[in-house]
C-alpha cells in the first residue's frame, strides 16, 4: 500500500512537471558525427530555457524515412513541434496548411533585419515566417588532402583541366583521386558542382532552378554530362552506397585526395581533430570560385494543438536565430550563420571564406540555391532528375546525349 | 543407402549449414574484434582476442541520433509493443479460426476469405490511411497504436494458421461437446484450445519473429520514446563518426537478433512440429 | 460423413455469439484493409503530392507511371527476383528437405541452423550481407587476401547485377522456411507408399520425383503463395542491402511506391503504382483462394 | 406412447435434396435401425434427430415434445460417433464427466455415475487414461460409457463399430444388443452393414437417396422387402434376381425358368392376384437358402456348377438360371464341384415377384 501511494505520488508529480516544462519534439536526421554534435548543442541551449527536448530522430537515406515519419505523423494529426525542411519544401507544407506562424518571434528578435533577403525569402509563407533558419552551407565545395596532393607535386585544382591533371598524377602514384559515396544525393551534389564549373551560373539557374527545355539538351549539358562521368574513374567500385562522411574519412585517412561535398564535410575533418588549412584544404570546385551554391538548414514549425508546447516551439524558433546558438551550432556543422553581420572571429578559414563568399555572391548575383539539397525545385522534380543523374553514373553504357534527354523529361515531372 | 551416397548427402547438408551460418559468423566474430583487429584481419579471420566493448557500448551508449544511450530503451520498447501484440493477435487469430472452421454460417467462407486477402496486402499502402485513423483514436505515436496496428495486420495471417489447424479436428468433436451440453465458450476453451498446443506455438512464433523484425511500422507509427529496437538499430548504425565501428554496429543487430534467434534456437522444433501438426495443409 | 455445411444453431448466443465473436476482426480486416485499399485506389485517381489531397485528376497518374523508366525498371526487377527467388526457394528447399529427410544424424540442430534466418530482421542481416558483399571489404577482399587477385565480385556495386545480390540474401533468408514446410510435408506421407513403391524396384530419386513430390501439391501451392507474397512486398530486403541502388537499378514495386509517396511528394503516382502491385497480388490470389474454398466446400 | 416421430422431415442445400419426406414413429424402448448405403442421407437424418443440424422441412418428437427449436443439449439425448469422438486432451473419467460438468451435477453423484458406468462396461483400469492409449475397442467402450452416464431418453448411435476389426465388432455388438436388454432405453443406431441392421433391430429403415425405401421389422423386411433394392440390400449372399415373363399353364400363374437348354414352368403359389398380367416383364427374386438340391423332381433344373464357396455350415454354389449368375445355399453334402451338375429346386412359396419396371414388389 505505501509503495502504491509513493508511485502515485511520483505519478502525480511527474505530470505536473511536465506540465511546466514545455516538451519540444523535434524530427530531424542529423545522426553523423559533426551533425549530430551539433543538435547536442541546440537540446543544451534549449534544456537552459527550461523546454524539454524530445529528440525524434530517423536516420537513414538522406531523410527519407524521416519523411515517411513527418507525414504520417502530421496527417495523424500530431506532428513534431519542428522538423527539418528546407527550401521550396516549405512552400509545399505551407500550402498543405500545418505550419504555423513565427511572426511574433521573427519580430520580437528582430529577423527582418538580421537575416538575408534570401533567408527571408525561403523562411516565409505567403508573408509570414513558417520556420527559422539554422545556418547556411556552400554546397560547391573541394575538400583536399593537401599532403597526397603534394607527393605529385600538385596544388589544388582551380579549373577542370587541372583538376583531371592532377587526378591522373595521383593515380598514376597509386593513390585514389576522388572519394565518391554512391547514394542519389552525393550524385545529385557532384553533378551540380559540375554543371556550375562546366556550365557557369547563368547555366546552372536556367537549368536546375528554372528548367528550361532548350538548355537542358544542349550541347553545353552534354559537355557538363561528359566532365561529371569522367570523375567516375577517379573514384573506387566499393564508392556505390557509401555514406558521404565515410567518403569524407577516406580524405582524412589519406586513402584518397579530394572530395566534392558541401560544407558539413568539415565537421568530419574537425570531429577528426584536424586542422584547416594544415591538414586538409578546402577550396571552391574547380571553376566555381564566383559562385555559391546554398543549402539553408531550417526548421519548419507545425500548429500545435498543446499551448504549452507553443511556448516551446517559440523558445526553439527564438534559440535557433539567436547569435549564441548560430555561431556554437556552426562551428559544429560546419556551415556559416545565417545571420548578416556575424561575428566570425571564431570561424576557421574556410568558415570565413564562405562568409565572405557568400557576401560577395549576395551582391553579384551569383548566389545560386542547391538543386542536389532541396533549395532549387519542388521534391519530384528533384527526384526524377535525381534519377537520371544516378542512372548516368551508374549505367556505363548510357550516353551523355541520351541523359540530356531524359533531363530534359524528368525536369517536366509535375 | 550406399555408405558413399550418404557421404554424399551429409556433405551437401553441411555445405548448406556453412552458407546459413556465414553470416551469423561473420556478425559473431566482427562484434568481439577491436576496430584495429577488423582493419587489419579480413571478415572470416579469427579475432586475436576477444572483447565485448562493442556490445555494451552498443546496448548502454552508442549515440542513435543525439542521445547517446544505446539500444536499452529501444529494446524494452519492442518487449512493450510485442508481448501484447502478439498475444492479442493470437488470441484473435485462435478464436477467428475456431469460429470459421467450427460455427460456419452463411457466407463464413466468403468472410475467411476476404479476412485472408489481407495476408497480401502491401504495407506501404496502409500508412497514411493508418496514421489518420491512429491519430482519431488518439494513439499515435504510442506504443499502444502499435501494438495495435501489428494486431490488425498479423490478424490475417493468425486466422490462416488457425483455421487450417482447426480444419482437421474432427466435427464430431464438436457435436459431442454440444450434446454433453457445452455451449460456444465452453467447446473453446476445455475442449478445442487445450488440443490446439502445436498451432499456438507455431502462431506465437511466428507472430514474435513477424513483430519484432518489424521496421516499416515501427518507423512510421512511433515517435522518440515509443520507437521500436529496429528503428533504434537503424539510426544507430547510420549515426557514424568519421569511423564506421563495424563491431558496434555488429554488436547491436545481434542484440536486436537475440530475442527472435533463442526463440528459433529453443522453440524452433515446436516450429516444425506445428508446421508437421497441420498447419500447412490446404 | 462429415457435413460441411453449418450446424444448425439454437437460441440466441448460438446463432448469434460466433458472428458477434468474428465481427471485431472482420469489421478491422474491412476497414483497414478494404477501406485503405479504397482510399488508396482513390488517391491514385487525384493529383496528391505531398500530402493526400482529393482533387481528381483522372487517368493522370497512371499515364505518368507508365511512361517513367523507373517503374518498368522496378516491374522487370520484380520479375528477375520473384522468379529466381522463387523457384530459388523452392529447389534449395526441397533439396535440404529431402536431404534431410533420410534420417540424417544431428537433424535437429541442422533444422535449427537452416531455420534461423527467417528469425531474424532484415534490418540486421542487411548490415551483415552488405558487408560481405561489399567488394572492398568482403568475399572479394577474402578472395585476395588468400592469394586469388582476379577474383571479382562486385555484383553489389553494379548496376546490372545488383538485383541479383537481393536474390542471393532473399534465397538465404526463406529457403530454410521452405524446408521447413516441405520437412513437415513430407512428415506426413505414410511410409508404405515409399515402401511399395521400393517393392516396384523404383530407386529412391525416381520415388521422390514421381510419387512424393506430386503427392506434396497442397504444401507445393501453400509455399507458392508465401513466397510470391514475400516476393512481392519485399521492402526490407532492398532498403537494407541495395537501398534500391546504385541509382535505382535495384529498385522494385514496393520500395518505388515508397519512394515516390513519402521521400519526392508523389503520392499520387504512389497510389497508382501500389494499385498496380495490389492488382498483381489479386491477379494471382483470388484465383487460388476461390479454389481453395470450393475444394473445401467440396471435402 | 411414441419415444421419437420423425413428420416429413426434409433437407435440402440449394439444389441438392438430402432427404425427400422422412417418416419414422417407434415406441419407447425400440431399437431403430437406418440403414443403407452411404450417401443415403441416414446419417443426416440422426443429426437431425440430434439437433445438430436442422431440417429443411418437418418436425422431429422426442417423448412427448416436438424438438426442432431445442438445442442438442436440452433433447435428453446421447450419442455415440463412429469416431468415437473422445477429446483427446481429457482422460476417461474426465471425458465421462465432462457432460455432467456442465450440467451442474454434483461432484458426489458424478462419481457414483462414472463408477456405475465403468462397472456396467468392465472398464474401471481405463479411466486415468487418455484416449491415445486406449486401443479400438476401449475407445469404443469409453465412448458408450460416455453416452450411458447421460442416461437419457433416446440413444443414438452414429456407425459405432465401423472402426472395429471384425471379431470385435461382432463382440461388441451382441455387448450393445445385451445393454438394450438391460437397459430397456430406446436406441437409433446407423450402420450399412445390414447384419447389424438385422441382428440388432426391433425396427429396420432403409433408406437410400433420401427416401426410406421400406420401414419394418427384421422378419418384414428380409421376407418381403419393398423393392428391388430393399431385397439386394438385406440378406448376404445376395437375393437372386432372375428376369422372366409371367405365365400361365393350367390355371396356374407362375414364370418359365431355363438350364442347360432345359426350361421348365414353376407355378408361383402366391401370386394369384397376378392373374391379369401374363406376359408381364418380371423379376423373380429367390434367395440362396431358397434352393434345395434334389436328386430328381418335377420343378427342379439341372445346372451347371461354376464356382463353389464353402463357409463351413453351408456351401455356396454358384451356376446360372435364365442365363443370370445364381447363387444357391446348399449343405456340404448336397454341393457338387466346378463343372459338376446339381438340380436345383427352388422354394417358390417363399418367391418374391418384382415389376421389372418400377422394381416395387408385385407378390
Amino acid at each position: 500500500m505505501q509503495t502504491l501511494r509513493i508511485t502515485l505520488c511520483a505519478a502525480a508529480m511527474t505530470v505536473a512537471f511536465a506540465a511546466n516544462a514545455a516538451e519540444v519534439e523535434v524530427l530531424h536526421w542529423w545522426t553523423s558525427g559533426g551533425e549530430a554534435k551539433a543538435a547536442g548543442e541546440l537540446k543544451k541551449m534549449l534544456e537552459a530555457k527550461g523546454d524539454k527536448w524530445k529528440d525524434f530522430a530517423v536516420a537513414g537515406g538522406a531523410g527519407e524515412n524521416a519523411m515517411t515519419a513527418l507525414k504520417t505523423r502530421v496527417v495523424s494529426g500530431n506532428p513534431p513541434a519542428a522538423a527539418q525542411i528546407k527550401g521550396p519544401a516549405i512552400q509545399e507544407w505551407g500550402d498543405e496548411g500545418v505550419l504555423t506562424s513565427l511572426d511574433d518571434v521573427a519580430k520580437a528578435d528582430g529577423w527582418d533585419k538580421v537575416l538575408p533577403g534570401v533567408v527571408i525569402n525561403t523562411m516565409k509563407y505567403k508573408g509570414h515566417y513558417v520556420a527559422a533558419p539554422v545556418n547556411v552551407h556552400r554546397v560547391n565545395w573541394l575538400w583536399v588532402n593537401p599532403e597526397l596532393l603534394k607527393k605529385v607535386g600538385a596544388k589544388a585544382p582551380t579549373t577542370w583541366d587541372a583538376f583531371f591533371k592532377t587526378a591522373e598524377a595521383l593515380q598514376k602514384a597509386g593513390i585514389q583521386p576522388v572519394a565518391y559515396g554512391g547514394q542519389p544525393w552525393q550524385d545529385a551534389t557532384v553533378f551540380e558542382t559540375v554543371l556550375l564549373g562546366v556550365g557557369g551560373v547563368d547555366f546552372y539557374k536556367k537549368t536546375l532552378v528554372n528548367l528550361d527545355q532548350g538548355a537542358l539538351k544542349s550541347a553545353t549539358m552534354v559537355k557538363v554530362l561528359e566532365t561529371y562521368k569522367k570523375i567516375k574513374p577517379l573514384t573506387d567500385k566499393n564508392s556505390a552506397g557509401r555514406e558521404w562522411n565515410l567518403a569524407t574519412s577516406m580524405v582524412i585517412n589519406g586513402k584518397a585526395a579530394m572530395q566534392f561535398m558541401g560544407d558539413w564535410a568539415k565537421g568530419e575533418f574537425l570531429a577528426a581533430g584536424k586542422v584547416p588549412g594544415k591538414d586538409f584544404l578546402c577550396v571552391a570546385a574547380p571553376g566555381t570560385a564566383n559562385a555559391y551554391t546554398f543549402n539553408i538548414d531550417s526548421f519548419a514549425m507545425f500548429k500545435l494543438s498543446n499551448k504549452d508546447a507553443e511556448k516551446g516551439q517559440k523558445d526553439l524558433a527564438s534559440v535557433l536565430v539567436s547569435p549564441q546558438f548560430q555561431e556554437i551550432f556552426n562551428l559544429n556543422k560546419g556551415s556559416i550563420p545565417v545571420r548578416l553581420g556575424a561575428d566570425m572571429s571564431k570561424f576557421d578559414e574556410c568558415g570565413k571564406q564562405s562568409a565572405k563568399d557568400f557576401a560577395a555572391d549576395s551582391k553579384s548575383g551569383t548566389l545560386v540555391p542547391s538543386f542536389a539539397h532541396g533549395m532549387a525545385v519542388h521534391s519530384a522534380t528533384q527526384g526524377a532528375i535525381y534519377d537520371v543523374v544516378s542512372q548516368f553514373w551508374n549505367d556505363d553504357n548510357m550516353t551523355a546525349k541520351a541523359a540530356a534527354e531524359k533531363l530534359a523529361v524528368a525536369a517536366k515531372t509535375m | 543407402m550406399p555408405k558413399f551416397w550418404r557421404g554424399v548427402v551429409y556433405s551437401a547438408l553441411l555445405l548448406a549449414a556453412l552458407y546459413y551460418l556465414l553470416p551469423l559468423y561473420v556478425m559473431v566474430i566482427t562484434s568481439v574484434k577491436t576496430m584495429d583487429q577488423i582493419r587489419a584481419g579480413n571478415l572470416l579471420s579469427f579475432p586475436t582476442s576477444i572483447s565485448f566493448d562493442a556490445w555494451s557500448k552498443a546496448w548502454s551508449s552508442a549515440c542513435t541520433g543525439v542521445e547517446c544511450g544505446g539500444l536499452k530503451p529501444f529494446f524494452w520498447n519492442s518487449v512493450r509493443m510485442v508481448i501484447p501484440a502478439v498475444l492479442i493477435s493470437t488470441s484473435l487469430g485462435a478464436l477467428n479460426g475456431y469460429i470459421l472452421s467450427k460455427w460456419r454460417f452463411p457466407h463464413s467462407e466468403l468472410t475467411f476469405a476476404l479476412i485472408l486477402f489481407g495476408v497480401f496486402i502491401p504495407f506501404q499502402v496502409v500508412l497514411l490511411p493508418m496514421a489518420q485513423t491512429l491519430g482519431w483514436f488518439g494513439i499515435a505515436r504510442s506504443v499502444t497504436g502499435l501494438v495495435f496496428v501489428h494486431c490488425v495486420f498479423g490478424l490475417a495471417s493468425t486466422t490462416l494458421f488457425f483455421r487450417n489447424y482447426y480444419v482437421g479436428i474432427p466435427d464430431e468433436l464438436i457435436k459431442a461437446a454440444r450434446l454433453d451440453g457445452a455451449g460456444f465458450w465452453r467447446i473453446f476453451f476445455r475442449i478445442v484450445l487445450p488440443m490446439s498446443t502445436p498451432i499456438v506455438m507455431v502462431v506465437l512464433i511466428w507472430q514474435f519473429t513477424q513483430i519484432w523484425n518489424d521496421f516499416l511500422f515501427g518507423v512510421v507509427f512511433s515517435s522518440g520514446d515509443s520507437q521500436p529496437i529496429t528503428v533504434g538499430l537503424n539510426n544507430l548504425a547510420n549515426t557514424s563518426t568519421t569511423v564506421k565501428e563495424y563491431n558496434v554496429d555488429m554488436s547491436a543487430a545481434l542484440i536486436a537478433a537475440l530475442p527472435t534467434i533463442l526463440v528459433y534456437v529453443f522453440a524452433g522444433k515446436y516450429f516444425v512440429r506445428g508446421l508437421t501438426a497441420g498447419a500447412v495443409k490446404g | 460423413m462429415s457435413s460441411p455445411t453449418q450446424p444448425a444453431q439454437y437460441g440466441f448466443a448460438e446463432r448469434w455469439l460466433p458472428r458477434l465473436v468474428l465481427a471485431p476482426s472482420f469489421l478491422l480486416t474491412l476497414i483497414f484493409i478494404y477501406g485503405f485499399i479504397t482510399w488508396n485506389g482513390y488517391l491514385s485517381f487525384t493529383s496528391s503530392r505531398l500530402l493526400p489531397s482529393f482533387n481528381w485528376a483522372g487517368l493522370t497518374q497512371y499515364h505518368a507511371l507508365f511512361a517513367l523508366e523507373r517503374w518498368w525498371v522496378a516491374v522487370k526487377n520484380l520479375f528477375i527476383f520473384g522468379g529466381l527467388f522463387i523457384g530459388g526457394a523452392m529447389a534449395i528447399g526441397i533439396a535440404l528437405a529431402i536431404l534431410l529427410d533420410q534420417k540424417i544424424r544431428a537433424e535437429g540442430a541442422l533444422r535449427t541452423i537452416y531455420l534461423y534466418p527467417m528469425a531474424l530482421s532484415f534490418i540486421v542481416t542487411g548490415t551483415a550481407w552488405k558487408w560481405m558483399l561489399n567488394p572492398g571489404l568482403g568475399l572479394e577482399k577474402l578472395m585476395h587476401d588468400w592469394g586469388f587477385t582476379n577474383f571479382t565480385f562486385d555484383w553489389l556495386v553494379n548496376s546490372d547485377m545488383s538485383i541479383y545480390t537481393v536474390v542471393i540474401a532473399g534465397l538465404w533468408q526463406s529457403s530454410g522456411f521452405v524446408m521447413a514446410l516441405f520437412l513437415a510435408g513430407l512428415r506426413g506421407i505414410d511410409d508404405s507408399i515409399i515402401k511399395a513403391a521400393q517393392i516396384d524396384g523404383a530407386s529412391l530419386p525416381r520415388i521422390y520425383w514421381k510419387i512424393i513430390l506430386p503427392a506434396l501439391r497442397p504444401v507445393f501451392f501453400s509455399t507458392l503463395m508465401i513466397l510470391s507474397h514475400i516476393a512481392i512486398k519485399s521492402f526490407d530486403l532492398v532498403v537494407a542491402l541495395t537501398g534500391g541502388g546504385p541509382g535505382f537499378a535495384s529498385d522494385v514495386p514496393a520500395t518505388f511506391m515508397y519512394a515516390m509517396a513519402f521521400t519526392r511528394g508523389q503520392m499520387g503516382l504512389g497510389a497508382a503504382s501500389a494499385t498496380m502491385m495490389l492488382m498483381t497480388v489479386a491477379a494471382m490470389v483470388v484465383p487460388y483462394l476461390y479454389s481453395e474454398l470450393r475444394r473445401s466446400r467440396n471435402a | 406412447m411414441g419415444a421419437l416421430a420423425i413428420k416429413n422431415v426434409t433437407k435440402s442445400f440449394g439444389d441438392t435434396h438430402i432427404l425427400k419426406g422422412i417418416d419414422i414413429e417407434i415406441d419407447s424402448g425400440q431399437f431403430l435401425i437406418l440403414v443403407g448405403p452411404s450417401g443415403c442421407g441416414k446419417s443426416t437424418l440422426m443429426n437431425i434427430i440430434a439437433g445438430l443440424e436442422a431440417p429443411t422441412t418437418g418436425e422431429v418428437h422426442i417423448g412427448d415434445r416436438m424438438v426442432n427449436n431445442i438445442a442438442p443439449k436440452d433433447r435428453d439425448i446421447a450419442m455415440v460417433f463412429q469416431s468415437y469422438a473422445l477429446y483427446p486432451t481429457m482422460n476417461v473419467r474426465q471425458n465421462i464427466a465432462f457432460g455432467m460438468e456442465t450440467r451442474g451435477v454434483p461432484k458426489k453423484e458424478q462419481e457414483e455415475i462414472i463408477a456405475r458406468v465403468a462397472k456396467m462396461l468392465q472398464m474401471d483400469h481405463l479411466l486415468d487414461r487418455k484416449p491415445s492409449q486406449l486401443s479400438g475397442g476401449q475407445r469404443q467402450r469409453v465412448a458408450m460409457g460416455r453416452a450411458l452416464a447421460r442416461d437419457p431418453i433416446l440413444f443414438l448411435f452414429d456407425e459405432p463399430l465401423s472402426n472395429l476389426d471384425a471379431k470385435l465388432r461382432v463382440e461388441m455388438r451382441t455387448e450393445i444388443k445385451q445393454l438394450h436388454h438391460r437397459l430397456k432405453t430406446t436406441i437409433v443406431y446407423v450402420t450399412h452393414d445390414q447384419i447389424e441392421a438385422m441382428t440388432l433391430g426391433d425396427k429396420i429403415a432403409v433408406m437410400k437417396d433420401g427416401v426410406i425405401q421400406q420401414f419394418g421389422s427384421p422378419q418384414e423386411i428380409y421376407e418381403q422387402p419393398a423393392n428391388l433394392f430393399v431385397a439386394s440390400f438385406i440378406g448376404s449372399p445376395s437375393m437372386n434376381f432372375i428376369p422372366c415373363h409371367l405365365a400361365e399353364q393350367a390355371g396356374q400363374i407362375g414364370v418359365s425358368l431355363q438350364s442347360e437348354g432345359e426350361a421348365r414352368f414353376v407355378p408361383l403359389p402366391n401370386a394369384a392376384k397376378l392373374a391379369g398380367q401374363v406376359g408381364k416383364k418380371v423379376i423373380l427374386g429367390l434367395r440362396p437358402e431358397q434352393f434345395d438340391a434334389v436328386e430328381n423332381s418335377e420343378n427342379s433344373l439341372a445346372c451347371k456348377v461354376h464356382l463353389t464357396e464353402p463357409t463351413g455350415p453351408d456351401t455356396m454354389v454358384l451356376t446360372q438360371l435364365n442365363g443370370i449368375e445364381i447363387c444357391a445355399r446348399l449343405h456340404p453334402r448336397d454341393a457338387k464341384g466346378p463343372g459338376e451338375t446339381v438340380r436345383l429346386k427352388p422354394d417358390m412359396t417363399k418367391a418374391v415377384v418384382f415389376d421389372a419396371e418400377t422394381e416395387t414388389r408385385l407378390a
